[in-house]
């Protein structure tokens, strides 16, 4: 793991809700190449770890780094943090692809204009050049005859695929996904898992937070198991599946299956 | 009892003829008028706001019996209702701002814009006398609104009856603003024979009654007593 | 002319002449009767036309759809012209023609007749959607229960549909108190009118049409209050979200 | 008002031309056309060639006022939908008054109130009278159009509040999880997604626009009800110019109507 | 079965939707105290038979008898047949307590109200005798506590208890259930078979269509199976269950199990 990049690099994470302290110290740190499922139970705050990544959230305190530049941050004047710099929370923002739990793709685009929107209106790609690029991911998730057809005319599984291909639009240095496939019927999973799937053999770095465990054990590099607001156990996911140490890793992964 | 009889007013203000007061009764010299004729006919007459430019309408589908709006008798409306003789007749003014002189005739309007009320037939004859020389002819629901967009400036001249222009020129407003620029040339084709009640077609024992009570009052000083309350000359006309 | 002192005549207001305010409240008064009284009758025409555009036999069904199109594509000041002018001498000469004697209608009367049909269309439409939206099992199981039809109607399908009914008719409301206003058109003493006779009296016309404007929304802002009471009552059948 | 409230309100779709043979509508279509015959027969219709031409040009007129009116009016209740959503509180309050106020009262007085009311104030003042602005002030369009783009402003206002509120956060948070900066995430996102969500109302609202166009004739504005009105005072004809004033508003509000089918039909809005 | 009185008798009962034909001559006959289950495949016509008996559905031919009172039709005119005397239509309703698969309890009253409904407002029962007797029904589905609260604020297996509160409020002499459970969710299912396996073990006369084969085969006490519109097979449920003769039945209970 030591001669490849760090992509991500994320130091003593705290987010604190009010008087909820969700997060307590989490650190990671994610190479190129690296595909880390998040997992862990309801409520343990993997979906807000996700978001503090990309300064959805707010962290309250802790630094976040990708590729190298760490984003800085300031007092907010209320005890929290926020970013010093906003346009750098900007650019490197688009440098990190976000697959939402449920889709979130613009309603009033088609699915080629939801693709092009990012690379054209934030990177000024040029807008024939954006096409070209978004046709080729289209196909590759397999919704190239779907280009000219609102979300809302899609299903799950479709639309998904639609959101990955945005994603993977703005050439992002890590791919997010926060639980994509929980909102989906079971018979749309497994579409979705497929094309994630591929990007993870494409050696592509990702971070996931996921229930699919079956998946995160075929998939991941490298497993986070999240509770209580710290990291309780992580490794490589046959040795953290296989066999377990901490008592509530072990709970988890019985109460699953 | 007496027979009723819905008196059709118009619902804008017309001084010194019919307009409301502040405790919503109707007052002006129209009123006098027909609280006379009608106490002579032994009518009992109520009145009966109507839109003045549906007042027409509102005769022939029976809203109301009469008009008593200052309304002239001309050959057109003859076709469409019947009037009683006439009860008053005067001439025909145009009025604008102080400090513009021009005659009231095609050519001095040339150019200017001239404020009518609707369905009157100073309308008409602005119309067609002005309105096809190069003024413009601006039509408003009531005299009122055309006599106060004359003194805003929104108008050049505003043409009416001389009464109830030389009535405006009294008020604060009037006089502030505007002056008198003589009478038009007359036309009687337009401007008719004078004021009479307006009745409906076929009528005619209501409309010998009313022919009767102005004959009668003009006869006996009642059209005289309640005139001098409002003018000093005669209203009648020759 | 006129300085900014005197622009500001608060004694023209006053209630007792030579002070306007009475004659305005009048008009208030004027043009709530008629408000309320053609909100009723174009309940009830609603009603009648809800039932007739949902249950009806084919030619009613087509009728009260010209109706209703009509209604809802023509301006309203145009409506209370026909209606005003022809709609009352067409009803004149009917009750004339059925040996009644030439009815004599009053200019409230013609009011409420003229605003209750353009009404009647509205609430025909807001009452069909309303029953509509009332599961078809409702009714279902009155009549699995042995309910008459009219029953049926009086006892499950009207009150079951008023939850729906009433955002609709709460906006019908609003409109009838506004479009009083368009019968100043006609020359109908309401609100709008005497203000503005007020206005020309005086010369007044900001200060009135600011006070009219204060009377209508005082009417309104208190219809709001008690529709909120009102929907809040009808609507504790549904849950919260429904 | 809730698109069911404007729809009950304002034609907003034809009535469906399926099964137009059924019997009792071959009956029904034979006496409207007797009755039309009869219309056309019997009453008085030889003023129309007379008047054709101002006809014509009142629909121009009331044409004009509709659409600059609607698109002035929209064009306003975007920052007004806006404010009401994210402003600053002194904004939102004055968003939410305007609305109140503009809707709980008749245009027809709002539009007596400008042009009689602020009209007769305005020449008091003679830097308003010497300005280039006069020759406009003077006339009583601009007041129509005033009037009447409030007024729409104020409708369309509280459809594009909760347009701007309906947009899913998810949506926004998505913009901007792709880097946009929150003038983009407006422009691009939010703006176009709530205008899309408006859409389906915005055809009743504009009929119900086009129903308020001919209070400005009160003002002395020469729409096409105006021409009619001088119609009826010209000839002393009571009922056929109002019919045919009514044909008239029919077949605009059917033209609208189709207009509009044909592009909604272009946009799905499903799901908006 | 012979020296009890006729509940129902349904002869030759046809039913026709346009050109599809639904039930093609049923005849069935319930005497007090049977408990008579149908059941039948998807789409074989176990709903229209039920209600074609109360007349909900018109039927295009044969006779319904109820209490021994036959329901008077005649011809409406388009080949089909409707009820000469709508008066005795809802007489005869009145007798029968229909239970539907979705409650149909009416929303703008209270379960109370509800229940009172009928009794006071079609049979004329004065209203304090109503609510008396509605109490002790609503004690007896367990709801008592809820006889204040409208229906849209209670579970689905309540809302149907209260159904068939309200079906009993009319002391009809059948009640007719139309698959009372298939709206509920599986844990709701239990609440409310055990209160109609209750009202079969007093001995009330019910027809029921469920596909419930165990609770059918456990209360019945005779089953029919309907198939492509007629009677393919009836019996004791134990016969029936046991040792089905037609091939049909056979599939029918294997595809169920
Ligand atoms: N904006 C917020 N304000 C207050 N509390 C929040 C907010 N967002 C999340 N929380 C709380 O923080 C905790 C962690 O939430 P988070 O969504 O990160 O959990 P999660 O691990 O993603 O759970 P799940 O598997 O259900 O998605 C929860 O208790 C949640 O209620
Ligand atoms: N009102 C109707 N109009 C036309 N066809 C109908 C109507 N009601 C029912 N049908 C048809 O009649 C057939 C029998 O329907 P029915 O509801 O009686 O079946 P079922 O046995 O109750 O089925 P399920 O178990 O699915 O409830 C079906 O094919 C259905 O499509
Ligand atoms: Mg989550
Ligand atoms: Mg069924």
């Amino acid at each position: 793991m030591t001669e490849r990049a760090e992509a991500i690099a994320v130091r003593d994470l705290h987010k604190r809700f009010g008087p909820l302290d969700v997060l307590k110290g989490v650190s990671l740190t994610a190479h190129e190449g690296d595909v880390i499922a998040i997992i862990g139970g309801s409520g343990s705050g993997k979906s807000t770890f996700l978001r503090c990544i990309n300064m959805l959230e707010m962290p309250s305190a802790g630094s976040v780094t990708i590729h190298g530049e760490t984003i800085a941050m300031k007092n907010d004047g209320h005890g929290g943090m926020m970013p010093a710099d906003r346009k750098q929370v900007q650019r490197l923002r688009s440098r990190l692809g976000m697959v939402f739990q449920s889709f979130n793709l613009w309603q009033h685009m088609t699915i080629l204009e939801n693709v092009i929107e990012a690379p054209v209106h934030v990177l000024g790609v040029r807008k024939d050049e954006a096409i070209e690029r978004a046709e080729t991911l289209l196909r590759r998730v397999g919704l190239h005859e779907k280009r000219d057809a609102y979300p809302a005319f899609l299903s799950g599984g479709q639309q998904q695929r639609a959101a990955i291909a945005r994603a993977l639009a703005i050439q992002p240095h890590v791919m997010l996904f926060d639980e994509p496939t929980s909102a989906l019927d079971p018979e749309l999973v497994g579409e979705v898992l497929s094309v994630i799937g591929d990007l993870a053999k494409e050696k592509r770095t990702m971070i996931l937070v996921t229930h699919e465990m079956k998946f995160a054990r075929n998939v991941a590099s490298h497993v986070v198991f999240l509770a209580n607001g710290v990291i309780e156990e992580q490794g490589p996911p046959d040795e953290l599946f296989g066999s377990p140490k901490s008592e509530r890793l072990k709970k988890f992964i019985s109460s699953i299956h | 009892a007496a027979q009723q009889v819905r008196v059709g007013f118009a619902a804008e203000p017309y001084p010194p003829f019919t307009s409301p007061d502040a405790s919503g009764n109707w007052e002006g010299w129209e009123v006098d008028f027909m609280k006379a004729i009608c106490a002579e006919a032994k009518l009992d007459c109520v009145i009966t706001p109507v839109a003045w430019d549906g007042i027409i309408p509102a005769l022939t589908s029976n809203k109301i019996d009469m008009i008593i709006g200052s309304m002239s008798i001309t050959a057109e409306r003859l076709q469409t209702i019947d009037f009683s003789d006439k009860y008053y007749n005067t001439p025909t003014a145009v009025i604008g701002p102080k400090g513009q002189d021009f005659e009231p005739t095609p050519e001095g309007l040339s150019g200017k814009t001239i404020g009518v009320q609707v369905a009157t037939i100073h309308q008409v004859y602005a119309n067609k006398y002005f309105g096809e020389n190069g003024a413009t002819v601006k039509e408003y629901q009531t005299q009122d609104e055309a006599n106060n967009d004359l003194a805003a400036g929104r108008i050049d001249a505003v043409q009416a009856d001389s009464i109830a222009l030389s009535d405006f020129l009294k008020t604060e407003q009037g006089a502030a603003c505007c002056d008198l620029k003589g009478n038009v040339k007359d036309d009687p084709e337009i401007l008719g024979a004078g004021v009479g009640v307006g009745l409906r077609k076929g009528e005619t024992e209501l409309k010998e009654k009313i022919n009767a009570a102005i004959k009668a009052i003009r006869e006996n000083g009642t059209y005289d007593e309640f005139s001098k309350k409002y003018f000093d000359f005669d209203v009648y006309g020759g | 002319m006129a300085d900014a002192g005197s622009l500001i005549n608060w004694s023209l207001l006053a209630l007792e002449p030579p002070g306007w305010g009475g004659v305005l409240l009048a008009g208030l008064w004027q043009s709530v009767q008629i408000a309320v009284g053609g909100y009723a009758l174009g309940l009830l025409l609603g009603t009648g036309g809800a039932m007739g555009k949902l249950y009806g036999g084919p030619v009613t069904k087509d009728l009260l759809e010209v109706y209703t199109t009509v209604v809802r594509a023509v301006p309203e000041l145009v409506l209370i012209l026909i209606l005003y002018y022809a709609g009352t001498d067409v009803l004149n000469k009917m009750s004339a023609a059925l040996g009644f004697g030439s009815v004599d209608i009053s200019g409230l009367a013609a009011g409420i007749f003229v605003i209750g049909v353009v009404q009647g269309a509205y609430s025909t439409e807001v009452l069909r959607g309303a029953i509509k939206a009332v599961p078809a099992g409702q009714m279902e199981a009155a009549r699995a229960y042995g309910m008459s039809p009219l029953q049926v109607m009086r006892r499950i399908t009207l009150p079951a549909m008023l939850p729906h009914a009433i955002p609709g008719l709460s906006n019908l409301w609003l409109i009838a108190t506004k479009d009083t206003a368009l019968l100043a058109v006609v020359g109908f003493s309401e609100l709008t009118l005497v203000t503005r006779q007020a206005a020309g009296s005086t010369k007044a016309y900001l200060l009135f049409f600011c006070a009219a404007g204060m009377l209508y929304l005082l009417l309104t802002l208190l219809s709001n209050v008690l529709i909120g009471i009102i929907e809040r009552h009808y609507r504790r059948g549904l849950t919260r979200h429904a | 008002m809730s698109e069911e409230t404007v729809s009950a309100l304002a034609l907003t779709e034809l009535p469906s031309k399926r099964a137009l043979l059924k019997p009792h509508r071959i009956v029904l279509m034979a006496i409207a056309a007797v009755l039309v015959f009869c219309i056309v027969w019997f009453m008085r219709w030889d003023w129309v060639p007379k008047y054709s031409g101002r006809l014509v040009y009142g629909v121009g007129v009331t044409l004009l006022i509709l659409f600059t009116t609607s698109i002035l009016g929209f064009l306003l209740a975007v920052p007004i939908g806006l404010v009401q959503v994210t402003g600053p509180w002194p904004l939102k309050l004055l968003a939410r008054g305007f609305c109140t106020i503009i809707r709980g009262t008749p245009l027809l007085l709002q539009l007596w109130l400008l042009y009689y009311g602020l009209g007769s104030l305005f020449p008091q003042f003679p830097e308003i009278r010497n300005s280039f602005l006069w020759p406009y002030l003077r006339e009583a369009w601009p007041y129509g159009v005033a009037a009447l783009t409030i007024s729409f402003a104020a409708y369309e206002g509280e459809v594009m509040r909760g347009a701007f509120a309906g947009v899913p956060a998810g949506e926004l948070e998505a913009a901007r999880a792709y880097g946009m900066s929150r003038f983009t995430m407006f422009r691009r996102i939010w703006l176009p997604r709530a205008v899309h969500r408006a859409l389906p109302t915005l055809n009743g609202e504009t009929v119900l626009q086009l129903k308020a166009t001919p209070l400005v004739a009160t003002i002395t504005v020469i729409d096409v009800y105006a021409v009619i009105s001088k119609v009826r005072q010209e000839t002393y004809i009571t009922y056929e110019p109002l019919l045919l004033l009514a044909l008239i508003y029919l077949c605009l509000t059917a033209i609208l109507v189709v207009a509009f089918r044909y592009f909604e039909r272009r946009i799905p809005t499903r799901g908006a």
